[in-house]
């Protein structure tokens, strides 16, 4: 194991973040190409709760564990969602934003359960929960188009290159906002993923002081402003 | 150095690695083909062909040349669609190989063809050939032995640039590495491994190709 | 929330165009320097060092950059060297680079004829200047085209690094066409400016060629 | 009726007139020698006649046609004549009995068996019936150029234009390609020749054309033409030659 | 002692012995021919006595200096020996004064001042001072090689080895190349020189030699050589040559 990470934070004065930008409205970027969302500014609150700056660093779906165990950032807040596999390689705080993977199709495509999938081309983002989780549930003759980052995988989507997609609400929700050529409906809801930092294992100090971050700012309502901010809803109660 | 090799995977993700092995070579191999015919086609038709034809050409050779593969990857892939033209993934990977190995290889054919003595082409007509005939049984076979090794270096380096296909959701050897990557976590032994495949394929590439010159021109080169 | 006027795309394009360039300098003149050190072990005498530059070439020229660009990201970080994205770009992208400058470079070498280091031996010099006043003088004159070409090959080269996530054109042009859902235009600027880059660095290579061969013919 | 009939044949290149207005009937069956110094045109000549150079004026007849520069007109008038070079031109990539074959396949769409007797025919009647298989980098220069000539005569041409056809061969080598010729001769094939080898012509030719600066200088039968010359310019040439 | 003493030399390429045993000793102020039919070994015994191929038997000593293949002993060796090729070996990017100039700089260290004057010196001797600054491709072949000799002499050598020096001029630039190596027999340099020019080799040297197959099959003063060869291959040699 490493050295005491949040020792090492302190004495640098910078926490490096990553954080996605192709994934509305957790991370994207503006027309200044800053990136922004609700994952950006939950690293900043971290940042200013701990006292250091934060460098944010943009990373895809596909990347940010290897970003993680190569030492490149401290912290994962990409909307990363948890599982046996990732719990062995990495360790997570509690959870910081809802998240619900779900499977979207335009209005014309019939697909209310996993078995309609039967013969249909779905996209996802190589490595995300809901491949992982549609890979399980998925019927043997459906399709899965694995994109290298989000934006594979929603150009995919609009550009008709696959006719289904599984990502989150939230994504859909943001897709539809910008009133795009195809409108990604929800036909079903895989799974309640909600969203946790990542940080590398056995950082004991470190995690114990992200968990009290989060608790104060879900304590006092700073958190639920981003989630406002980001996703026009309250943070559920049994976050 | 802390970090432990794990190649334990490798029992439950072999067949994403051969089934990427045997995509990249499908790849290659028709890419090839109809990559070495297109460009033959431009070959003949920017130094023997209508005149009208050939400024098309030397545009679509010169932006292709001076274009990333990976950009004209993504613009027949998610750029074309919003023309209605719409595609596999595969069949986009191999257009975007066949339309870049046109380009490299068209240059290098001319040359070769360029070579050509002008006794050949005047023997051909004087035996009442076309133009086209002549081109076609005199004077091709002899410019492609002549820039055969430079063909043959162009498909390696096509082949190898390949692996960007991966980022359209093609699964070739690039797509198993990064898939598997995905699931175990060991980004460095699945791409460690893969890149030892892309060189033995080269090399066995390399190989093949010199056997396919072997076949093709069994005579040395003339001058 | 956010909406992207056609020159806001091309704005933000050519902002990450810069970086390209830079990438591309860097890439370059690292390559080229590396380059040079190769050739010196390449045409040297010691065997081994033949040996080593010819595994080398062999090695990154038979694997395709783009696992060059991972194994440097990724691979590095396992040994403790804390790799930033835009340091394994230029790593990977130097090593690349010098492959096949010491390849183009030691053809040029090569083609200088035997005549000229039979006769500068001849005359009493060593191995170096031969090397420095006699061979190299008149091979650096013909590799000026094709090592010109070749950086229309590292300019392309750049667009790979977008999948390290290094926020290059390339990368910029995947962004913008999320933000926007403008694939055709984006990727059509895209290709655009990687045009402007890239075609004036082949036309002068075209026209260098002609110019030194034709200048070469009086000799 | 000639079998070639040139008249008033001009042709430039650029600035220069080469062929300064050429008549020149060649009857069937006849041997034709066209001697004159480098540059008198003579090569062009050939070529005017196969139609590898485009003349800008007068007219060209080849068995009662006119020569008519498209593509359709060409074919056939080169079915009429062949043509062999100085540099054999023999296709490297083919060996010699596909040398042969390949036109007729090609141009008449000879099937490959008969083509294939042809070529055996042809390369025998060279003198090299035993080369079918051989690649022309296996071949002497006098074996390509007679594989040059079975070639031509593959296609059954009514004459043959040779183009210094022995000036690329080393001295022991000519002999045996101008045998060849003289044998064709014999048998009756029309035949315009360029040549330098003075005594050959002599020997072989029906008449003799001396060529000077894009004109026809002198003309007639080679008793005359190398007996008794008429004007100084063949005299000054036929002088410069070491074996008359 | 013999300035150039050659002792039972051999040299092999492969298989093939090209050098079987030469013996041959060059007096200081000597003029030597070497006179043989193309692959006897002329130019590989000329290559070995400036240290381009290494012997594989036998030694060769100059100036009672044994030749040793390492870069010390083979820079003392061609400080005392220079070389003039058939090809001329000028180097294209530097003026005809450069050429000169250069390996007197680098070689010897002399400070340019010197060495310029030198090379000015060297090129008024072969007839070149004014072309101080041509560069080589706008030289003739004939001022190319004398070049040559100016750059060779500019190191002042004990003996010039020149390799069919005129083999790739036009006849007419012959003559004034060898007028310069006349000269500088005059004057008492030690040359050895390989040649196709009988008449020059009989008119400047002090001996000829003739090598055959790898061995001296004749040596002696030039008009024994010529006016009394005493083998039959000597016989046959002179023979074939036009101008004796
Ligand atoms: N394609 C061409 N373009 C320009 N000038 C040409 C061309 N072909 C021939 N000429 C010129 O036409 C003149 C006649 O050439 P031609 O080859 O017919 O002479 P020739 O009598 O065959 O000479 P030779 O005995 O050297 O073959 C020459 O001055 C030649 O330089
Ligand atoms: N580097 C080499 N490798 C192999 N064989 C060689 C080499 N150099 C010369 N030879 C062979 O050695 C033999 C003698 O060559 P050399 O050049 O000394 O002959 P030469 O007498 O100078 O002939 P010429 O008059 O043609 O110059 C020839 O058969 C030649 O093919
Ligand atoms: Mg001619
Ligand atoms: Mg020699």
């Amino acid at each position: 194991a490493r050295a005491d990470a949040l020792q090492d934070i302190t004495a640098r004065g910078t926490l490096r973040v990553a954080v996605p930008q192709d994934f509305p409205p957790f991370g994207s970027v503006g027309p200044d190409m800053a990136p922004l969302g609700y994952d950006i500014d939950v690293a900043k609150l971290i940042g200013a709760k701990m006292g250091v700056k934060v460098e944010l660093v943009p990373v895809t779906s596909a990347n940010r564990i290897p970003f993680l165990q190569t030492n490149k950032v401290d912290l994962v807040i990409s909307s990363l969602g948890k599982n046996a596999e990732r719990e062995k390689v990495i360790d997570f705080t509690d959870a910081y934003a809802p998240f619900f993977n779900g499977v979207f199709a335009p209005a014309g495509v019939t697909a209310s359960k996993p078995e309609e999938l039967a013969g249909k081309t779905i996209g996802v983002t190589r490595g995300a929960i809901e491949d992982l989780e549609l890979t399980k549930i998925a019927p043997a003759d459906a399709v899965i188009k694995r994109y290298e980052d989000n934006n594979g995988t929603i150009s995919a989507f609009l550009s008709g290159q696959v006719e289904v997609v599984a990502t989150g609400n939230v994504v859909a929700a943001a897709i539809l906002a910008r009133n795009p050529p195809k409108r990604p409906e929800l036909k079903f809801l895989i799974k309640n993923s909600p969203c946790f930092i990542g940080l590398s294992k056995e950082q004991p100090a470190l995690l114990e002081k992200l968990n009290g971050i989060l608790a104060a700012a879900k304590a006092d309502g700073s958190l639920n402003a981003i989630a406002q901010k980001w996703l026009s809803a309250d943070l559920p109660k049994d976050l | 150095m802390t970090y432990r090799f794990d190649y334990s995977w490798i029992a439950e993700y072999w067949p994403v690695i051969l089934k990427g092995l045997v995509t990249t070579v499908e790849l290659t191999l028709i890419g090839t083909l109809f990559g070495v015919a297109l460009g033959i086609a431009c070959a003949w038709t920017r130094s023997l062909g209508p005149r009208w034809l050939r400024p098309p050409v030397v545009a679509y050779v010169e932006l292709i040349r001076n274009t990333p593969f990976l950009i004209q990857l993504f613009f027949i892939f998610f750029g074309l669609p919003s023309l209605g033209v719409q595609m596999t993934e595969f069949q986009a990977a191999v257009l975007a190989m066949v339309i870049n190995l046109g380009a490299y290889s068209g240059e290098i054919i001319r040359a070769g063809i360029e070579a050509t003595p002008r006794g050949q082409f005047e023997a051909g007509a004087s035996l009442a050939m076309t133009r086209f005939e002549t081109f076609r049984h005199v004077v091709l076979i002899p410019a492609l032995q002549r820039i055969w090794p430079a063909l043959s270096s162009q498909i390696v380096i096509v082949m190898l640039g390949s692996a960007v296909v991966s980022q359209i959701a093609a699964e070739d050897i690039t797509f198993a590495a990064n898939f598997i990557q995905s699931r175990t976590f060991r980004a460095f032994e699945s791409y460690f491994l893969t890149t030892g495949l892309y060189l033995l394929l080269a090399l066995a590439l390399r190989q093949a190709l010199r056997g396919v010159g072997r076949m093709l021109f069994p005579r040395r080169a003339a001058r | 929330m956010m909406t992207f006027t056609l020159w806001d795309i091309l704005r933000n394009l050519l902002l990450a165009a810069r970086w390209t360039v830079v990438l591309s300098l860097v890439s370059f003149i690292g390559g080229g320097l590396l380059g040079m050190a190769l050739l010196y072990l390449r045409i040297g005498k010691a065997r081994a060092g033949q040996m080593f530059v010819q595994g080398y070439v062999e090695l990154f020229q038979g694997t395709p950059l783009l696992m060059q660009l991972f194994l440097a990201f990724f691979g590095l970080g396992l040994f403790g060297i804390d790799v930033p994205a835009w340091l394994a770009a230029g790593l990977a992208l130097i090593l690349w680079t010098a492959a096949f400058l010491v390849e183009i470079w030691r053809g040029c070498v090569e083609s200088v004829a035997r005549g000229q280091w039979e006769a500068s031996a001849s005359l009493g010099m060593g191995y170096v200047q031969q090397m420095r006043y006699v061979i190299l003088p008149q091979a650096v004159r013909v590799a000026v085209p094709p090592t010109v070409g070749f950086s229309v090959q590292v300019v392309k080269g750049t667009a790979l690094t977008s999948i390290i996530g290094f926020v290059e054109l390339s990368k910029a042009g995947t962004v913008v066409t999320n933000a926007t859902f403008e694939p055709f235009n984006v990727y059509g600027l895209v290709a655009l400016i990687y045009f402007a880059l890239c075609w004036p660095l082949s036309k002068s290579s075209q026209i260098l060629e002609r110019k030194l061969n034709v200048a070469h013919r009086n000799h | 009726m000639s079998l070639i009939a040139i008249t008033e044949v001009k042709k430039r290149f650029g600035d220069v007139e080469v062929l300064k207005g050429i008549n020149l009937d060649v009857e069937r069956g006849e041997v034709v020698a066209i001697i004159g110094k480098s540059g008198s045109g003579k090569s062009t000549l050939l070529r005017c006649v196969n139609g590898l150079e485009m003349i800008d004026d007068g007219s060209i007849m080849v068995a009662g046609a006119q020569l008519i520069n498209d593509d359709l007109h060409l074919k056939a008038l080169r079915l009429k004549v062949g043509m062999i070079f100085q540099q054999f031109n023999l296709f490297p990539h083919l060996s010699a009995g596909c040398n042969v074959m390949l036109s007729q396949m090609v141009v008449k769409k000879t099937p490959a068996r008969e083509a294939e007797a042809m070529a055996r025919r042809m390369l025998e009647r060279v003198g090299l019936g035993h080369k079918f298989d051989a690649y022309p980098d296996q071949l002497s220069g006098g074996q390509q150029q007679r594989v040059a000539i079975a070639r031509a005569l593959s296609m059954q041409p009514m004459a043959l234009l040779c183009d210094e056809i022995t000036s690329a061969l080393d001295p022991e080598l000519v002999n045996e390609v101008l045998a060849v010729v003289k044998e064709l001769a014999a048998d009756g094939m029309t035949l315009m020749m360029v040549t330098h080898e003075m005594r050959f012509a002599r020997e072989v030719c029906d008449r003799v054309v001396f060529m000077h600066q894009g004109r026809v200088h002198e003309i007639g039968p080679p008793e005359e033409v190398f007996g008794n010359p008429r004007t100084p310019e063949l005299r000054q040439f036929l002088g410069a030659q070491l074996v008359v």
